[in-house]
């Protein structure tokens, strides 16, 4: 019982973190540079949903309409202006910009809103709800609801749309993209946006149920490495899996061993998949 | 003359499913040059990564003077006596001409100035020692060939194995490499050399081995080569039948 | 060697294109055309410079120096997906398909250019009707295919574009020889239905007997050039390539 | 960078750095204001992080972001040891350091089979692995509380007290020694085999493992030298400070913070680190001391007594992390090769860099 019940709840957590992951591989995939930023891209998400429910009363489920559009656009901007310039440097210099990058966004945060944790409360934060015997929180049944929705929108986006064929199409082959008139350029200021969106959006499904900080990014850059490496770099399946089984595995190590030590054990399980498997545990696939 | 100095047994390499190297067996004795001729995609480099350590052959045995190495690893199999270059040359790109060289000689001694007087005679050789502080990043395409050959001759090989270095040379230059190929035999160095240029194959080749896709065609003398009909099709097509 | 009239139909003209790569010059002054209809060749050894000509068409490859039109309008300033919009479409060395995209993703890649998706229903049909093998693997992975399906493959994705020039870097490199010549027979189908060709090649009898005209490219530059036939019978082409 | 090698002296440099030296090792005599001392032991524990992450990222091009791990285990070992078993730090760090060295070799015969983007995850992974433990074996390490120092015992040889490490001049002089010993480490990596070897694989592993370089061998040595004074700054730091928790050792800020000097300064090169240095610590510094915000005030860009200039003097204190952030965007897009690097190029005014290699090939061959 405890272990279905701390199953379920590892699984739909896992279910932002994979969308952390897919913004991540996406990035990586079309650009081959991996965005160090990533967590703080969440933590702008989490910022703007916090204020759009104080200020405006805006329900934090709901502010993703607001939130997937100003991300895109910020990330975006982020591509046009900064990382399309290192595209063809060293793989360590796209790292250092982008950490460089990360701590701008989470230092300016601080200063503009102090580095006080703040808590986004609703009056459904601590509801739950009986599912088949097991008592499951309601925000995250709902973000896990939503998060499903949106991966699947992806997935068609990716599968059924020209555009989202070009953007797989650059990931795989960027020169042979360009030989079909795909415009690898547009393709890598979409692919940040829409990672950037999506970690945006994580961010705004989690600010109901985490303290909402200006370093909280950097726990998840990390996480969404691990999610990535595990899924394979590149795979947007793969990340979809990856997100799972590591909330699967922070849940369980949580409740059989300590919740302090539940990120040993995901990060043990990383270093074990970098070295055993790089290629990630499902090697390669269509996404 | 005691054995081949290298020999190649059924050595195959796979790649997926793909077999990039299929069966291949010949052997060398000791001072001559070997030419490793075929069309792209024929296997030639995998065979070198196979020999020098790059990749374990999937099946067969590399045998240098009798020993088995196949397993061993390249910084292994350098220490034996065998070395290489490679057909996109690597320089050590933020390094000097010297330096690049004594990273080759320092293969075989711990002191840095013995080390920079065998570089320096390398370089010599190959007449690049007024580039000696270059940095080989900036050096021209025909220089970094000859600067690749001095950095693995500097490391003393008994065995040289050459792929490409005339790629992408005019004609002037690729007379120099024949020129410091033909060198390097009179010094007892055993070559085995990847070329596409035919002319200069033929011209410095003791025998001749061709690949096609992945397995060996033939193997012989140069003239033996020219006149095999299977080795004609490959190149030009079944008109000259 | 025929004299080079002018003709209005000239599709591709290249005047003097240098190209360096480092610091090695890959391409000197080459002048290079095709017309309307034509299979043209460039054979030479590995080295030559023959791929770079395509990656100039296709601005893959820049910047250079020279002048390139395509119809009268100049390529030079181009992105290389504007190139594949005026119609000039390049089948890349080494088939690079999508390796994972399954052969029908792998053809609507093809015809992604917003000009040509209405066509897509049609040139599918088209190109399956010249490769029936590929409508047979219609829903496999491309990168599990073999080197001469790949090879169909990257021919037919190109075909989707309705080319008005078609660019073929080494179609033959790693076939068997059986099917290289299966291979050269498409090629001159597909010219036969009208589409003009640019075809770079080592395989240079197969490629001397589909061309209309050749050029001989050697380190960088044009060193003969003529009628396919004409260049087949050269001593210097069987001196050069064989070293006989 | 040219890597010259010991070919003569010349005469104009031996005689600045004499002078040089002679000026550090009286400048405490002079100068006996407590700030200046403290900015001086901040500017050598930098130089000393950076010279040590320098032999690994810089000369064998291993970018380790998890460098945190080894500064960490070295404060933290160091302090245990003072603090719970009583053994005087001159001991400790030894035990600290080669048990720093022994973690470096396990974990560098593990990662450095992976290759770039995925060798700098590793990095992080275990840097983070290391924070981890630390935060929660309570018991050993007192978790988050972190490990307060009572009192460093005074150090005493044959019964004379050499220093009670009272004032900040006994740490002043360690500082300079320390700093002094591994800026030496890294000129005599440059001019023994080492450093060819090292360099080497920086800037091709295949080719340097063609020419006869055992690419574990060499990386695992490069790491073993690196650990070692990163470790000795890491409890050279917990002594200075009297304090470390996992939030001040061991985060990945820290780590970065290594990679930083080095990339401000110019990497593979022994002057980059100080370089760097001297760009990071006065400027934290300034911006701690609310220098800039007097500044803006000073010039007449925001008044003090406007809610935005009130707002910049409370808050420009802290903000050292985000110029940290802006100072590396700047570096990587302007001037990749550090200031020494552009300097160099400014001064030379001809680029012999060749310009970063477009997404082109010449003519494929066999495969």
């Amino acid at each position: 019982m405890v272990f279905l019940q701390s199953l379920l709840s590892g699984v739909l957590v896992g279910g932002t973190y994979a969308l952390v992951g897919i913004g991540l591989t996406l990035i990586f995939g079309v650009m081959r540079v991996i965005n160090f930023a990533h967590g703080d891209l969440l933590m702008i998400g989490m910022y703007l949903t916090f204020y759009l429910f104080t200020l405006s009363g805006i329900d934090p489920f709901l502010s993703i309409v607001i939130v997937i559009p100003l991300m895109f656009a910020f990330g975006a901007f982020l591509q046009r202006t900064f990382i399309h310039r290192v595209l063809n440097a060293l793989p360590q210099n796209q790292i250092l910009l982008t950490i460089g990058l990360g701590l701008i966004m989470s230092n300016t945060v601080m200063l503009v809103f102090t580095s006080d944790y703040k808590i986004l409360s609703t009056s459904y934060s601590s509801g739950s709800v009986q599912l088949a015997g097991l008592s499951v929180s309601e925000p995250l049944l709902v973000s896990f609801v939503i998060t499903a929705a949106i991966t699947g929108a992806l997935y068609w986006f990716l599968i059924k749309t020209d555009m989202g064929q070009a953007i797989r199409a650059t990931a795989q082959d960027r020169e042979a993209a360009q030989l079909m008139g795909v415009n690898v350029r547009r393709m890598g200021v979409i692919a940040f946006g829409l990672g950037a969106a999506l970690a945006g959006t994580a961010g705004a499904l989690i600010s109901p149920t985490y303290y909402i900080f200006p370093q909280v990014g950097g726990a998840f850059t990390l996480k969404a490495f691990v999610v990535v490496v595990l899924g394979g770099m590149g795979s947007i399946i793969g990340a979809t899996v990856g997100g799972v089984i590591i909330g699967a595995v922070e849940s369980l190590s949580a409740s059989y061993v300590s919740s302090g030590l539940k990120d040993l054990f995901v990060y043990v399980l990383f270093l074990l998949v970098l070295l055993l498997k790089p290629s990630g545990l499902l090697g390669k696939s269509r996404m | 003359m005691a054995g081949p100095i290298l020999e190649i047994r059924n050595v195959s390499k796979f790649f997926g499913g793909l077999a990039a190297n299929a069966d291949v067996s010949f052997s060398m004795e000791e001072g001559m040059i070997m030419g490793l001729i075929g069309p792209n995609g024929a296997g030639k480099t995998t065979l070198f990564n196979c020999i020098t350590g790059f990749y374990p052959p999937s099946r067969g045995d590399v045998l240098f003077r009798g020993q088995r190495i196949n397993g061993l690893t390249p910084d292994r199999v350098c220490k034996l006596g065998m070395a290489r270059t490679w057909q996109k040359v690597r320089p050590l790109a933020k390094m000097t001409v010297l330096d690049n060289v004594m990273v080759g000689a320092l293969a075989r001694t711990n002191s840095l100035s013995v080390a920079a007087e065998l570089a320096m005679q390398q370089l010599r050789q190959v007449r690049m020692d007024h580039r000696a502080d270059h940095l080989a990043g900036g050096l021209p395409i025909g220089e970094r060939k000859r600067l690749e050959v001095a950095r693995v001759l500097a490391t003393q090989p008994q065995l040289l194995l050459l792929d490409e270095v005339m790629g992408g040379l005019n004609a002037t230059e690729s007379e120099e490499i024949i020129q410091l190929i033909l060198d390097i035999k009179k010094r007892r160095i055993t070559q085995m050399v990847i070329e596409h240029d035919m002319k200069a194959i033929m011209r410095i080749s003791d025998r001749i081995v061709v690949l096609n896709s992945g397995e060996k065609l033939a193997e012989g003398l140069p003239g033996e080569i020219v006149s095999n009909k299977e080795v004609v099709t490959a190149y030009l097509g079944e008109a000259f039948e | 060697m025929k004299p080079l009239s002018s003709q209005p139909s000239s599709l591709l003209d290249i005047r003097k294109l240098s190209f360096s790569y480092d610091d090695l010059r890959v391409l000197r002054d080459v002048d290079l055309d095709v017309r309307e209809g034509e299979i043209v060749t460039v054979v030479g050894a590995n080295g030559a410079g023959k791929s770079t000509v395509l990656r100039n068409v296709s601005r893959l490859a820049r910047p250079g120096a020279g002048s390139m039109t395509f119809q009268g309008k100049d390529l030079t300033p181009l992105e290389p997906h504007q190139v594949v919009a005026l119609g000039i479409v390049q089948v890349p060395e080494s088939r690079r398909i999508f390796p994972e995209m399954t052969v029908l993703e792998n053809l609507r890649m093809g015809s992604y250019a917003p000009s040509v998706r209405k066509d897509r229903a049609r040139n599918t049909e088209r190109v399956f009707g010249l490769f029936p093998r590929l409508k047979e693997r219609e829903r496999q992975l491309g990168g599990t295919m073999s080197g001469g399906e790949q090879q169909m493959l990257a021919i037919a994705r190109g075909l989707m574009a309705n080319p008005k020039l078609l660019l073929l870097d080494e179609p033959s490199l790693g076939l068997s020889p059986l099917f290289v010549k299966v291979i050269f027979d498409i090629i001159a189908e597909i010219n036969r239905q009208g589409t003009s060709i640019l075809l770079v090649e080592q395989n240079v009898f197969q490629s001397l007997r589909i061309a209309h005209r050749a050029y001989v490219l050697e380190t960088g530059r044009v060193v003969l050039t003529g009628s396919g036939k004409e260049l087949l019978g050269n001593e210097h082409v069987k001196k050069a390539y064989l070293g006989i | 960078m040219r890597l010259p090698l010991a070919r003569g002296f010349a005469l104009a440099p031996l005689l600045a750095l004499g002078t040089g030296v002679v000026a550090l090792v009286a400048f405490p005599l002079a100068v006996t204001n407590p700030y200046a001392l403290h900015v001086m032991i901040l500017l050598f524990l930098t130089v000393i992080q950076g010279e040590s992450w320098n032999v690994l990222g810089g000369y064998t091009g291993q970018y380790s972001v998890g460098h945190a791990a080894y500064f960490g285990l070295g404060a933290y070992v160091t302090l245990m040891l003072l603090q719970f078993r009583q053994v005087p730090p001159w001991w400790g760090v030894w035990i600290a350091i080669l048990l720093a060295v022994a973690v470096a070799i396990v974990i560098g015969s593990i990662t450095f089979r992976l290759r770039g983007p995925y060798f700098v995850l590793a990095s992080i992974a275990v840097a983070e692995i290391f924070r981890l433990i630390a935060l929660n074996w309570t018991g050993f390490t007192n978790g988050a509380e972190g490990i307060l120092l009572n009192e460093i015992p005074p150090l005493r040889i044959g019964g004379r007290t050499i220093t009670d490490f009272v004032s900040k001049v006994p740490f002043y002089y360690a500082g300079l020694a320390l700093a002094a010993t591994t800026i030496a480490v890294n000129w005599g990596v440059q001019h023994s085999k080492l450093g060819y070897y090292f360099q080497a694989i920086r800037e091709d592993q295949d080719a340097a493992h063609s020419l006869g370089i055992s690419l574990p061998v060499y990386k695992n040595i490069a790491l073993a030298i690196s650990a070692f004074f990163t470790a000795w700054s890491g409890a050279f730091y917990g002594l200075y400070v009297g304090f470390i928790d996992p939030g001040t050792v061991l985060p990945v800020e820290v780590s970065v913070q290594f990679v930083l000097i080095c990339i401000i300064g110019g990497i593979g090169t022994i002057a980059g680190p100080m370089v760097g240095a001297l760009v990071l610590v006065p400027l934290s510094e300034a911006l701690r001391a609310n220098l800039l915000s007097d500044l803006l005030f000073k010039i007449g860009i925001v008044s003090e007594d406007t809610p935005t200039g009130a707002f910049l003097k409370d808050n420009l204190a802290h903000a050292h992390a985000l110029i940290y952030g802006i100072l590396v965007v700047l570096v990587i897009l302007f001037m990749p090769d550090g200031v020494l690097g552009f300097a160099k190029k400014l001064f030379s005014g001809r680029r012999r860099q060749t310009p970063a290699l477009p997404e082109v090939s010449s003519e494929k061959g066999s495969a």
